[in-house]
């Protein structure tokens, strides 16, 4: 090894050279897509037509996990593939025929095909206990208990339009949760448990207190060495001060736990972007297979789609429907938590008589 | 290593119809990384806490980002994940691979790390999970050698990434494949050598529809947009007709500022009244596309909720042209004069987003240099209390 | 008192076909009070300022409120604004009077005051503008003799008021007269001597119309609304379609929640979409009324923008009963729990919109003994700052 | 005098008294009102039906023309008249013969009648040089010059919709500014000059300091003598350390003036309330007629009555499309003061694409 040259800022390698040939002829010259089935797309070029076929993954994946997408995109894809923004595996086909035999294959090695159009896609998730130290809660595991139960949505297309979920592990939020149509958020709900032993050697005090949203923490002496303590009543349990001072942890198996939020969304389609907002404030952290919370993600699932109208995401189909019927037709509890109490708190609060009964 | 592998709790995590990592790492448990990383981890789900040290610093020499170390608590118990960094490898423009290619990475990964990864992770970057500190430098010396480069993190410019865009997208308004390698390569400092205020995350969306959810997630969100009449393809309306399809309430009524109208089979929009939002395009793709003065929209300051609540992008430029020819000057510029505005004046772990807050919109766009304009906002202020600048003095009545 | 009044500036606001308030003043420039009050404002139309000295403590013994003192800055010229104080007289329910009672007043401010009047003031009262400190007394006295009181000032209960409601319009889903004479007959104490941390302001519309303007301008909204069915006269919709009327464009289309439908000549409304905007009502007030079991919505804390920005009345109650028949006692009832705790926790010169955007709403309905609602927000929180208030502790596993 | 008996705590009479006999009998039983022509109400009841005829007002208003009035209603009304929440005259008729002549007489004296539906009603005001100490404009000349200008939008329905027009003296707002069609809103310019011989007479300190919302007020102390100092680059001139204060008036002739305001409205109909939005940032002082004033707001009136659809009101209709086109159609220039910079700018800035050219 040590006679390979050492080459520094080369940058990535130009994805010219990933392009499948039909791509490269047709490149910003499509003309438009049809679905042809659920997970399967054409797109229709000048010179010809692209096939993709989209398999789910479950984005922590081994070297064999890959391999094996690698073998079949060379058995039937002219070795072309690609990964999605939710990291579905996209397979990029020449030739029509190879489409039915690649799902076979997938399936036949427990890959699902779909994810497309009005369905239930990927789901955009973090690292949880699997790497991470400020999880609340594991990610991946999450990942498979809700989308083993919501599975017969991405393999169809039988929602009013797309819905897309997001999990993660603590309120530093590495994905998608603030703008989902359905969110899954691990919590911390104590304050951090400081470790006055070490904190002075381990923390920069002004950093510390600077990270904490509500001015909870304050700069403070223990037998003489500088340490901070904690204002327990403003603590809404972030997690920043961890994130800059690791003598400042959250997790508390007794405590941490999964949170649920509804109705964002992202893309510009008809309506602005949406943040999502609380649907559940608290279920327990229930290993391995989150029972509680599998069930509250499938009930808004399927309450959605039998009141939500075409083309109408979660987010719209509550606006139009109004929030007192949403938590009435989810059964869903609304408690004092769903009040804002943060900065903007304001903005939230309904200023009309407009309302229904 | 720990005893035999026993993991009941995550055996469960094998049932069900959607795949499961937990099958895929136990193909490789008889590696003593994943075996103890399946041991930490059935223990993790065991006692409801996760078992991992704070951060630690490694890296490769002459980055200051690209690797996120990590180390377990209880090494001791899993001396297998005593060591556990994850690499993070930019990924190329839009996610485009071929089996060959990956094949070559995964042999190196096989032989120096874990054999796990993220494909990708969530900010874009192919991220390969677990390894030592001493490995680092021989994975990062293969890698460069195969034409790969480390991605981002800390506070620097993170690895931008893209969406399919003209690559296999009919709505794609400029080249977010080319942008994004060219911003990347342009700005391999700022990549690799963490000297911002904090970090700096550029996505790239072919079209509103923004299928990298760059206005949500993104410190710069450059979104491709159009400024002039929607194409219309009458013979192909005329067939959605026929064939039945209800443009009526699937289109029309859905269109957030009612500027469609249908008469008989002929679709008439006024594309005076059109925010461009790609509702109509995306439910009738045979007939509809972008118009042709075509650019890119640039907003600032998506991100997640810590410290003070999510945002989502601020629109600041409306349109600017993405020329590929000139080599993207006009992006170049606005991106440097946003750095070095940010740089300057913004404090330490303040994202974009949070340094517009501060100092707001108005002081901002003096700062960049961008001229203030409604479309930057939903409304005018409702408060009076404007600071005025130009005053009358005695001696000038 | 100064000179010959000359106001050849004010002269021109005597052009126009808009009745001239300064004609109607002139009219009486035969008065001292008044012919200085014009010689007064032309010079500040000429200087383009105002001369007024700021404030000044007057008032009728046992009255904290009701009269503002004021004083010329420039006595010197125009004496006879040296003093210039307004009495605030407490109007009746609705603004009604005959001409007698209303000549009475007159005939008491002839003698002792400048002549001049608001009918009326922003919040309510009848503005008697312009008189000495030594005239105060004789005019209370001449006005309680004729069953008048003074009006609110400082920081008390301003004077009620309320919408001509159930006296003269269709609408009125409570009496708004009722209640405001009892309110503010009841509230006597709190009206006339300031013990609140500020202004408190009450404004009663008898339907969502708000024609008071109580959502934007009283610290409590008081607005009729009903719970069930819009009542709907087929026959009468059939005459507004025969007529020609465009239901479908003036009222289907502009319904918030579109939960209209015009079948033939029928006219349907789903009520549980309904928001009880009136929109529908007001359109056809010939075919729709509200609905039959009414009340009132109470918001709290409208207001200008001074300090924090204007607010608009957040909704506190969604329904409640006005119920005459007991008195009114609920609405007591709630009245007190929210001044209890406002004076309790407010601040000094804190309204108490100011308050609750404080405090938040959260510990706002815990403080006064109210249930948390979606009705009571646009939306749930958005950011993830939850400040749980249950634990597990250890023992407790 | 001294011989009347004093009497507190009476409150103001019962309204019962006021009322025609007409209304006392359909008194929360009227079955729907019509518009008999501007001006002119009938409301029908159980039963009989009472006629409403609406007259302006100038509401700064001598005994001379309340007993105008009142001679009005004695002739014509059995004497009954109340007033509107908006300062209007109302008649209220058991006869309908009666409607004509009394109309006539007003219009005689020069009073017109109007202000009903789709029209501009009466303006609501506040005292201005004529009684304030805080005022920066006049109010009641403002209101004559405007009406001047709009009367024919009093006398007759020929908007789309309701517009109504407010104006206040300074940024206290006694009145409707912040929720109005249009608005007309009178404003200082430069901060408060502070009178340090009076002040520490005149005013608390801990008060004073406490008064600025943008905490450019601190105490300091000049020749022994506590006073305060006021950090000009932090005062947006609101005047609410004045009101507290009069050691720190900030009236300055050449710099007060007026900014207008567009887009608010009160009613829950349709949308909810809306405040009121900067259209025109300053405008010089130019009494008695302030030309460029009157000018703003017509313009403003007309490209609405023009382009606005049956029942939008301004703000309405500005929604409908968008502020770039409302900048374009009134020929306003657009200025870096209609940027918010207050506590919740944020909230106004363009989060989407979403936008027209
Ligand atoms: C492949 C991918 C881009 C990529 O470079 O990887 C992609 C590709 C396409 N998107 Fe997307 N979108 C992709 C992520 C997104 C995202 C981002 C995300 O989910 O995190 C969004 C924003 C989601 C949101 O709003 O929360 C997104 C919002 C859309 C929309 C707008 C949907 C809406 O109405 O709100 C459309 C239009 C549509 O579906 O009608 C769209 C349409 C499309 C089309 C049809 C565009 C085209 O003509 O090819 C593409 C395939 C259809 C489909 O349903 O997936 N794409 N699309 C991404 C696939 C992710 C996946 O595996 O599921
Ligand atoms: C690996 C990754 C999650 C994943 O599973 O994919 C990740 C993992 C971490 N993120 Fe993240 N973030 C990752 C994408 C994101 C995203 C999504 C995105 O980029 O689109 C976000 C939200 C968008 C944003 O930037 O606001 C995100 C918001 C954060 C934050 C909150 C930052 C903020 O300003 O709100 C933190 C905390 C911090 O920076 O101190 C954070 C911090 C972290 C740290 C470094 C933990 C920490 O406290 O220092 C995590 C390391 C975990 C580990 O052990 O590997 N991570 N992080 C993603 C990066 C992979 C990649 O390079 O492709
Ligand atoms: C007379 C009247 C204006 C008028 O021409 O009608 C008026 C006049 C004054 N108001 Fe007002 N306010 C009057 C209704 C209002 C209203 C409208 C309303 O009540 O519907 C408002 C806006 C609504 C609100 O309450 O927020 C209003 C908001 C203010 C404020 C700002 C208070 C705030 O919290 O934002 C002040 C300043 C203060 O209280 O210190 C103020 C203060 C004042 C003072 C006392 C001046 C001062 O700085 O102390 C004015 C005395 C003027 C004078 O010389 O007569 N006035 N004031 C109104 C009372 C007449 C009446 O009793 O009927
Ligand atoms: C007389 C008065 C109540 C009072 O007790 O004094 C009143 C009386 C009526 N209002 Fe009003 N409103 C009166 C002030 C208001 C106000 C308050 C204000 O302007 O400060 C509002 C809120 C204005 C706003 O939203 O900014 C108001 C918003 C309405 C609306 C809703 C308009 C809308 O669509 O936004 C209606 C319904 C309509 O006009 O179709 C309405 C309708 C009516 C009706 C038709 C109700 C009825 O059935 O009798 C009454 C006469 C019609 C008319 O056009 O004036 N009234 N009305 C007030 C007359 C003021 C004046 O002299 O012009
Ligand atoms: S969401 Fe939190 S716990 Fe999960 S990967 Fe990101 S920083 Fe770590
Ligand atoms: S967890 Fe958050 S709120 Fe609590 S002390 Fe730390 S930074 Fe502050
Ligand atoms: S963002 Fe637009 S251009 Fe890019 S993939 Fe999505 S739909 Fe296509
Ligand atoms: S792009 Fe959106 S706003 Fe424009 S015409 Fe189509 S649906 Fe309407
Ligand atoms: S608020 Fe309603 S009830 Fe009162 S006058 Fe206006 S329309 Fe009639
Ligand atoms: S009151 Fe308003 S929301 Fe209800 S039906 Fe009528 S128009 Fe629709
Ligand atoms: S708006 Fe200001 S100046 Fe005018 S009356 Fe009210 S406090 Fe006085
Ligand atoms: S005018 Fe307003 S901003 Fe200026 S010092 Fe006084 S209170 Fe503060």
């Amino acid at each position: 090894m040590a006679t390979i040259e050492r080459r520094t800022d080369i940058g990535p390698p130009h994805y010219d050279k990933f392009l499948h040939p039909i791509i490269k002829e047709n490149y910003g010259k499509w003309k438009y897509h049809d679905t042809l089935r659920a997970g399967v797309l054409v797109h229709v070029g000048e010179t010809g037509s692209i096939y993709t076929v989209r398999a789910a993954s479950p984005r922590l994946i081994s070297t064999n996990f890959i391999r094996l997408m690698t073998g079949l995109a060379t058995k039937y894809a002219d070795g072309y593939l690609r990964f999605t923004s939710r990291n579905n595996v996209e397979f990029l086909l020449g030739n029509k025929d190879n489409i039915d035999p690649l799902i076979k294959e997938l399936s036949d090695n427990g890959v699902p095909v779909g994810g497309l159009n009005n369905s239930i896609s990927n789901v955009v998730h973090t690292q949880g206990w699997v790497h991470c130290h400020s999880a609340a809660t594991d990610a991946s595991g999450l990942v498979k208990v809700v989308m083993d139960e919501l599975y017969e949505y991405f393999v169809e297309m039988k929602l009013p339009h797309k819905l897309r979920i997001a999990v993660a592990c603590c309120l530093n939020m590495c994905g998608a949760v603030h703008a989902s149509d359905i969110a899954i958020l691990g919590l911390h709900r104590t304050p951090p448990r400081i470790d006055h032993s070490t904190l002075p050697n381990l923390c920069e005090i002004p950093t510390t207190v600077a990270s904490c949203p509500n001015n909870a923490i304050r700069p403070t002496s223990i037998e003489g060495k500088t340490t901070v303590k904690v204002d327990e009543d403003k603590c809404m349990y972030c997690g920043n001060c961890f994130t800059v001072c690791p003598a400042m942890p959250l997790a508390d198996p007794l405590n941490d736990g999964v949170s649920i939020w509804v109705g964002g969304k992202i893309s510009n389609a008809r309506t602005e972007p949406m943040f999502t907002k609380l649907a559940i404030p608290f279920l327990p952290n229930n290993p391995p297979r989150w029972p509680e919370v599998t069930e509250a993600v499938k009930n808004i699932v399927e309450v959605y789609a039998k009141n939500a109208k075409p083309y109408e995401r979660v987010g719209e189909w509550i606006n139009r429907i109004g929030w007192p019927k949403f938590f009435d037709l989810t059964g869903i509890e609304f408690t004092k938590y769903h009040l804002d109490d943060f900065r903007y708190a304001g903005t939230t609060y309904r200023r009309s008589t407009q309302n229904r009964y | 290593m720990s005893d035999e592998l026993k993991t009941p709790l995550l055996d469960e995590l094998e049932k069900g119809p959607w795949p499961s990592f937990i099958t895929d790492l136990k193909s490789m448990a008889d590696r003593p990384m994943v075996k103890d990383l399946l041991g930490q981890l059935e223990k993790s789900y065991r006692d409801k806490r996760g078992y991992w040290k704070h951060g630690g610093l490694v890296g490769i020499m002459g980055y200051g980002g690209g690797v996120i170390g990590r180390y377990s608590a209880i090494p001791e118990d899993f001396p297998g994940v005593s060591h556990f960094h994850t690499v993070r490898v930019n990924q190329p423009s839009g996610w485009f691979y071929t089996s060959e290619a990956l094949n070559e990475i995964m042999d190196i990964w096989d032989e120096h790390g874990s054999g796990l990864t993220n494909m990708h992770g969530s900010t874009g970057d192919m991220v390969l999970l677990g390894t030592t500190t001493q490995e680092l430098e021989p994975i990062f010396r293969e890698l460069t050698a195969k034409d790969w480069d480390l991605g981002g993190s800390g506070s620097d410019l993170r690895t931008p990434s893209c969406c399919i865009g003209p690559a296999r997208c009919e709505n794609a308004c400029y080249d977010t494949l080319a942008l994004t390698y060219n911003i990347t390569h342009k700005y391999q400092d700022e990549l690799h050598r963490p000297m911002f205020n904090y970090k700096y995350k550029i996505k790239m969306s072919g079209c509103p529809n923004d299928c990298t959810a760059a206005m949500a997630r993104s410190d710069m969100a450059i979104i491709g947009i159009w400024k002039d009449d929607i194409q219309i393809d009458q013979s192909a309306i005329a067939e959605y007709v026929d064939a039945g399809f209800n443009i009526q309430e699937y289109v029309i009524e859905k269109c957030p500022t009612k500027c469609i109208t249908l008469e008989g089979k002929e679709l008439k929009i006024d594309d005076s009244d059109c925010v461009k939002c790609v509702h109509c395009i995306n439910v009738l793709p045979k007939a509809l596309s972008p118009g042709k003065e075509r650019g890119a929209a640039i907003a600032l300051g998506g991100k997640a909720p810590i410290v003070d609540g999510a945002l989502f992008a601020t629109l600041i430029v409306p349109f600017i042209e993405i020329d590929e020819e000139n080599g993207f000057e006009e992006v170049h510029d606005l991106l440097e004069r946003i750095w070095e505005f940010w740089d300057e004046h913004g404090m330490n772990r303040e994202r974009i987003g949070e340094f517009i807050e501060r100092v707001t919109l108005k002081t901002f766009l003096e700062g960049i240099g961008v001229e203030p304009m409604p479309q930057q906002i939903t409304q005018p202020r409702d408060n009076p209390y404007i600071f005025y600048e130009e005053y009358f003095e005695e001696e000038t009545e």
